[in-house]
């Protein structure tokens, strides 16, 4: 094994991260702000790769269908947001995982009876295929490279937006009291509108991003959801900040598992029985990681004690 | 004189540069109401914290029946016999008033691990749940649910769950707060003979309640206690006038 | 109080008359089905010992469901091969025998949520939900990946595992075995509910503070009560794999922790039946709507929402209201 | 929509059968219709019955049911047919998992069971039975002509991958026993697994001459995408899974040029397929894939022993099936000892037919192929 191989094996699991990112930061922030835990989320990132496909297929700009993504997504999120997600604020958990558990049957369902049962196709446009060479002699994706800058910089937007405008105040004031901002004279409940949308927008990127590169499928949400939950949990709930480096941590952690486990288990092991127990302990990587974590830091890395 | 029933010594607790508890030195000596007042923000519920053992100290020492209790969590100390009632009513609201009661008795019994035997059914904890409710004056609501019960009730229900603990020192985090005048004199009465069981640390904002309950009073402001004496002595201290009544004189 | 004990009555009496009338119709499946209602009701009966009694929302209560499906499936097919478990240090033989098998189903679901539950319960809210779902994909991705007992395409078990003096592959016979048991672990529930520990763990459930204050740890009634639950899953997951004679990690994936739960909302959380009618409302549903249309997920989907938005509290909410008091 | 009324195509085929049944033959369909995975089920249950209705025959019963790719809701359907419905004859499943699930309670009780897709191990070794006929392949076949033709076309050196679980590591078994060659690598993947980016490097850094790969479902198209954007471009083997007509579409330019291993393609030349081609495009509007086939073989097969002998009759019905007396959309058809199809199996290329994405047949991979389990199997 080559430190080459490991560096650009680093640089799969940090692109991996940054897109768990942008679907963590909106699970995030929904939580922090309104104390919602949302199981539907995993919906909204297939929504956006499912408007993305459509729109890709129509016009064939990437752009537009990436537009598309953010829009379905954040119009989806709106509509959900009034309709159900809006009287769950008040309740339990346990409620909020089981109304939210309903929507994704919904929107799983729908989704299938909109566009059929079978995979649709989206691809990345031609002036970000190929690859291009990285110092060191590393060969590397260039959609990839693009996916790791976009996520940086939206996570970089992210939290300017948090720190220094005026949106960013109040959700921070959320965050901190909810009684406050009303006081401060803000409609608690457009904002709350607001927050899940841009949640539910991030979420969308990341699905017609990612899609350009995977299946868009039905159920394509459900693995990620369960890996940006983790990210969050690890993390802490409602931080930002933990949301980014839970999602690294995660993202380095599964792709350098995948990679390494089975070679160390190759050390004193038949090749092929290496492979398989080495990657069957990877599967449960990161998993382990939170574990780990959560029992050190029960309320996660930057959650608050 | 006896050993104080609960003793504090030299208690600091700081939260970041903000020192909520400054070398506290208190006690509660038995058949006595000891209050404890200050104005809001003086430290009163971190110190109730610490005594309870919500809470640890950064220094300084509990003791408690002569034992230092410190390192020991809320639980043990419970059952070591000190009986804590809270600030916001801490009961469980879907029970019903006995059950509350009830909760108490069996805490204080301690064969909790039991699975199959109906607990209503257990003669011993019905009684001394009853009891204690009778002498809250709460005998005659004990079907009701929690939730069902008046703001005062809910008060003195949590005096009664101390009660079945058979306690040997209540803690009381502010049980007149937000009663009316008739809650306050008939929670009073509760309390005025409950000394002669167990004392009472009393934290209060109730002044008339105090002055007519307390043997002594100890005043607290920003994390010190600045006086400590019998009501008259309070009344007249120059510090405590200037610090704390001077804004109602 | 009268209403509820009602209601109790007539879905057991319900689920016990269904599978007679259609022995005498000739319509074995129904006894099937019944079957598969009453089994998945002891599964939400252990779901709701530690979410309903201890307010301990586990969404990793599949783990325990599949380890007893798997200390089914994996006794007995060793008995099946002539194989034994183990051989060293001591012999470990397969078996065939039901009551047997549900003594490991129960210490392996109960050994289980000790220990997740040891670790997960230093964990509250949010927190605990996603841990013991993490724990749930542990075991879900090992018994895909451990090649040992068939990876995921699970262990067929050819013949129903045997109980002394009935002829258990004749659906009724199986039936009424479930049945029996389904009326113990109610019974043993219900007087749990009331007993010492479920008046304390209940305390501890509405309010930690006050179960601190008279004297008592909340983790260790929490634990406790997890553990127990895990036990009651695990049963439920031996008679589930019994009844397909069939063992997979499909049984270990999140969405059975989610349709566990299901049946506990939907039938009403904390109350000690409120699980065998939500499971029977379940199959009912999966059942009649499953034939309406190929799409039938929407109007699960939809109706569970409904369920949580406005009839809080589940079918018994809905029926017997808020009465709550019971001495 | 367009699915809309093709289930009531369905039904109404079904109606229509059910009107004049009288001591003809009742067949329940245990297939994946809704969820991830919905498409084979739907192929499946198309194909079959369009040879039904083709067969204009009024005694051929059918009862459709969908077992949500779940096992425990397959057992129950299974318990249904074979109690409540009383079915004759079993067939539908898609997935190796459920097949084991339902198929050695469901021959331990009488009933026949036809396979359409899964074909796993231990039902054509040790596990084999006399009612039940796979019409398929044995899970292991495409695998082993896969690694045929990579021998043939001169690989050397091949990196392989499969999903960490029985039917990946079968897969790999399989191309490896019929592989000459040596391993640049060998990698199991988690199931369900979206990214492919640390797996692509690794073989980037192998060596390796050809890459193998078996990933059923989205699996196979999210690898392909990233595979073709790595721009690593070694050619590529792997079984028609990945490649088939339902998948293709999503997938895109990223599989042009991919051979791949099937017992069918819709370009062998024989009048069965082209009549089956052309009425499933004219039936449904689209074309059919490898899935749609196999339903559709699945059916004739029936729809020959049905001709023959009476259900009632088992073991005069069993030699009807075993017979194979019908013309197949792969041409010559016949079965093994263990009941599994001796077939030969082709090597397809993907190429794009207008705007469609299709295969077309290059070479044949294995002549007259059976398992390697037939000698396991007692019956």
């Amino acid at each position: 094994m080559s430190i080459l191989l490991l560096i650009e094996q680093a640089l799969n699991g940090l692109q991996f991260g940054v897109m768990l990112f942008l679907m963590a930061a909106g699970l995030t922030l929904i939580f922090g702000v309104m104390g919602l835990i949302n199981l539907a989320h995993g919906s909204l990132y297939m929504i956006g790769a499912f408007a993305a496909a459509g729109v890709s297929a129509l016009t064939g700009s990437f752009l537009l269908a990436l537009i598309a993504s953010l829009a379905a997504a954040a119009m989806a999120g709106v509509f959900i947001e009034m309709t159900v997600i809006r009287r769950l604020y008040d309740r339990d958990h346990l409620d909020q995982v089981l109304a939210t558990f309903a929507l994704i049957l919904i929107f799983s369902e729908g989704t299938r009876y909109l566009f059929g049962s079978f995979p649709l196709f989206l691809d990345k446009p031609e002036w970000l295929s190929g690859t291009v060479m990285l110092p060191l002699g590393i060969e590397y994706s260039l959609y990839r490279l693009t996916l790791i800058v976009v996520g940086l910089a939206v996570a970089a937007g992210l939290f300017w937006m948090i720190a220094r405008t005026r949106v960013g105040i109040r959700i921070r004031a959320g965050e901190n009291d909810r009684e406050m901002i009303g006081a401060l004279g803000v409609n608690i409940s457009r904002l709350y509108t607001q927050v899940f949308a841009l949640g539910a927008a991030l979420a969308g990127l990341a699905g017609a991003l990612i899609g350009a590169i995977q299946a868009v499928q039905i159920g394509m949400g459900e693995p990620v959801l369960i890996l940006a939950f983790v990210v969050i949990v690890i993390g802490g709930i409602g931080s930002i900040k933990g949301a980014f480096i839970g999602a690294i941590l995660v993202g380095l952690t599964d792709t350098l598992g995948r990679f390494l486990l089975p070679q160390v288990f190759a050390l004193f092991m038949d090749p092929s029985e290496a492979t398989s127990v080495g990657s069957s302990l990877a599967s449960m990587s990161i998993y382990l990681l939170m574990a780990g974590v959560l029992l050190f830091r029960p309320k996660g890395l930057f959650g608050e004690a | 004189m006896t050993d104080p029933v609960l003793d504090i010594r030299g208690v600091s607790k700081s939260f970041g540069g903000l020192k909520a508890s400054d070398q506290i030195d208190l006690d509660l000596r038995s058949g006595e109401i000891h209050a404890l007042i200050g104005p809001n923000g003086a430290g009163k519920s971190t110190l109730i914290a610490q005594i309870a053992g919500a809470l640890a100290p950064d220094s300084g020492e509990v003791r408690f029946g002569g034992r230092d209790v410190t390192a020991l969590t809320t639980a043990a100390r419970a059952r070591l016999g000190l009986a804590r009632t809270f600030q916001i009513s801490c009961l469980a609201m879907d029970c019903t008033v006995l059950q509350n009661a009830m909760l108490g008795a069996l805490g204080h019994r301690g064969d909790v691990f039991r699975f199959f035997r109906p607990v209503m059914r257990d003669k011993d904890l019905v009684a001394r749940a009853e009891t204690a409710l009778e002498q809250v004056g709460l005998q005659d609501f004990r079907r009701f649910r929690t939730a069902e019960l008046s703001h005062g009730q809910r008060r003195q229900l949590e005096v009664a769950v101390a009660l079945t603990l058979a306690p040997k020192a209540f803690v009381m985090d502010e049980p007149m707060a937000g009663l009316g005048a008739e809650g306050s004199r008939q929670l009073m009465t509760v309390l005025d003979r409950l000394r002669q069981q167990a004392p009472i640390l009393l934290v209060e904002h109730d002044m008339d309640a105090v002055f007519a309950l307390a043997d002594r009073i100890s005043v607290l402001v920003y994390g010190r206690i600045i006086a400590t004496g019998s009501v008259a002595e309070i009344r007249n201290d120059p510090a405590v006038r200037s610090a704390y009544l001077g804004d109602e004189a | 109080m009268k209403r509820e004990t009602i209601l109790n009555a007539v879905i057991l009496l319900a689920l016990l008359m269904l599978p007679v009338w259609a022995l005498f119709a000739d319509e074995p499946f129904l006894i099937t089905l019944t079957t598969r209602a009453v089994i998945l009701a002891i599964a939400g009966i252990g779901l709701n010992f530690a979410l309903g009694f201890g307010g301990l929302v586990s969404l990793g209560h599949a783990a325990f469901f599949g380890l007893g499906g798997y200390a089914m499936g994996i006794l007995a097919y060793h008995a099946q091969n002539y194989t034994p478990m183990m051989e060293w240090p001591l012999l470990i033989e397969g078996t065939k025998s039901m009551p047997l098998i549900w003594l490991v189903a129960i210490v392996t679901g109960a050994l289980a949520a000790l220990v997740i539950g040891a670790l997960s319960l230093r964990t509250t809210g949010v927190y605990f939900i996603m841990i013991t779902l993490a724990f749930g994909q542990m075991f879900y991705y090992f018994a895909i990946s451990w090649p040992a007992y068939g990876g995921e395409d699970g262990l067929s078990i050819y013949v129903r595992n045997g109980f002394p003096g009935l002829n258990t592959m004749d659906p009724i016979q199986f039936f009424a075995i479930c049945y029996v048991l389904l009326l113990i672990v109610l019974f043993g529930t219900w007087r749990a509910a009331r007993s010492p520990f479920g008046l304390m763990l209940g305390a501890a459930r509405q309010n930690p503070d006050r179960v601190q204050a008279v004297g008592q740890v909340p983790y260790r009634l929490y634990l406790t009560a997890f553990t127990i639950s895990g036990a009651i899953t695990g049963l439920a997951g031996a008679l589930f794999a019994d009844l397909n004679r069939f063992v997979s990690p499909a049984m270990l994936s999140w969405q059975t922790s989610g349709e566990i739960m299901v049946f506990v909302i939907l039938g009403g959380v904390g109350r000690v039946f409120g699980p065998v009618a939500g499971a029977a409302l379940f199959i009912l549903l999966e059942h009649s709507l499953g034939g309406l249309s190929e799409f039938w997920h929407i109007y699960l989907g939809a109706i569970l929402l409904g369920v949580v938005l406005f009839a809080r509290g589940g079918l018994y909410g809905l029926i017997v209201g808020r009465e709550v008091a019971h001495d | 929509m367009k699915l809309k009324s093709l289930i009531v195509g369905a039904s109404l085929a079904v109606l229509a059968a059910g009107s004049g049944w009288a001591e003809g033959v009742k067949v329940g369909m245990i297939t994946t219709l809704s969820g991830g995975g919905a498409g084979l089920g739907i192929d499946v249950r198309d194909g079959f019955m369009l040879a039904i209705k083709q067969s204009g025959r009024s005694d051929i019963e059918v009862v459709i049911e969908d077992d949500q790719r779940k096992p425990d809701i397959a057992v129950q359907l299974s318990d249904k047919m074979i109690q409540s419905e009383k079915v004759d004859v079993l067939t539908g499943i898609i997935w190796s998992n459920l097949a084991m699930a339902v198929v050695p309670g469901a021959v331990a009780q009488g009933k026949f069971y036809l396979s359409p897709n899964a074909g796993p191990s231990a039902l054509a070794g040790k596990g084999c039975n006399k009612n039940y006929f796979n019409v398929a392949w044995q899970n292991d076949n495409l695998h082993e002509a896969a690694g045929a033709y990579a021998t043939e076309a001169g690989y050397k050196n091949a990196f392989i991958l499969a999903p960490n679980y029985p039917a990946g590591k079968d897969a790999l078994t399989g191309f490896k026993r019929f592989f000459k060659g040596d391993l640049a690598g060998e990698v199991y993947t988690k199931l369900g697994q979206t990214d492919y980016a640390a797996e692509i490097a690794q073989i980037r850094a192998s060596g390796a001459d050809t890459v193998f790969f078996f990933l059923p479902g989205g699996m196979g198209i999210s690898f392909l995408k990233q595979y073709a954007d790595s721009g690593v471009g070694l050619p590529v083997v792997g079984p028609a899974f990945s490649f088939d007509q339902g998948i293709l579409q999503a997938v895109g330019d990223a599989a042009l040029g991919v051979r791949n291993t099937s017992q069918w393609s819709k370009d062998i030349d024989n009048a069965a397929n082209k009549a089956f081609v052309e009425s499933f495009q004219a039936e449904y509007g689209r074309l059919p894939s490898l899935y749609a086939s196999q339903g559709f073989d699945t059916a004739n097969l029936l729809i020959s022993a049905v001709e023959k002998a009476d259900v009632s009759d088992a073991d005069a019905f069993r030699a009807a099936l075993e017979a194979a007396d019908f013309a197949s959309t792969r041409g010559d058809f016949k079965f093994g000892p263990n009941h599994h199809p001796v077939q030969d199996i082709y090597v397809r290329e993907v190429i794009k037919e207008g705007d469609v994405y299709t295969n077309k047949i290059v070479a044949t991979g294995l002549e007259d192929h059976a398992d390697a389990y037939a000698g396991e199997c007692k019956m």
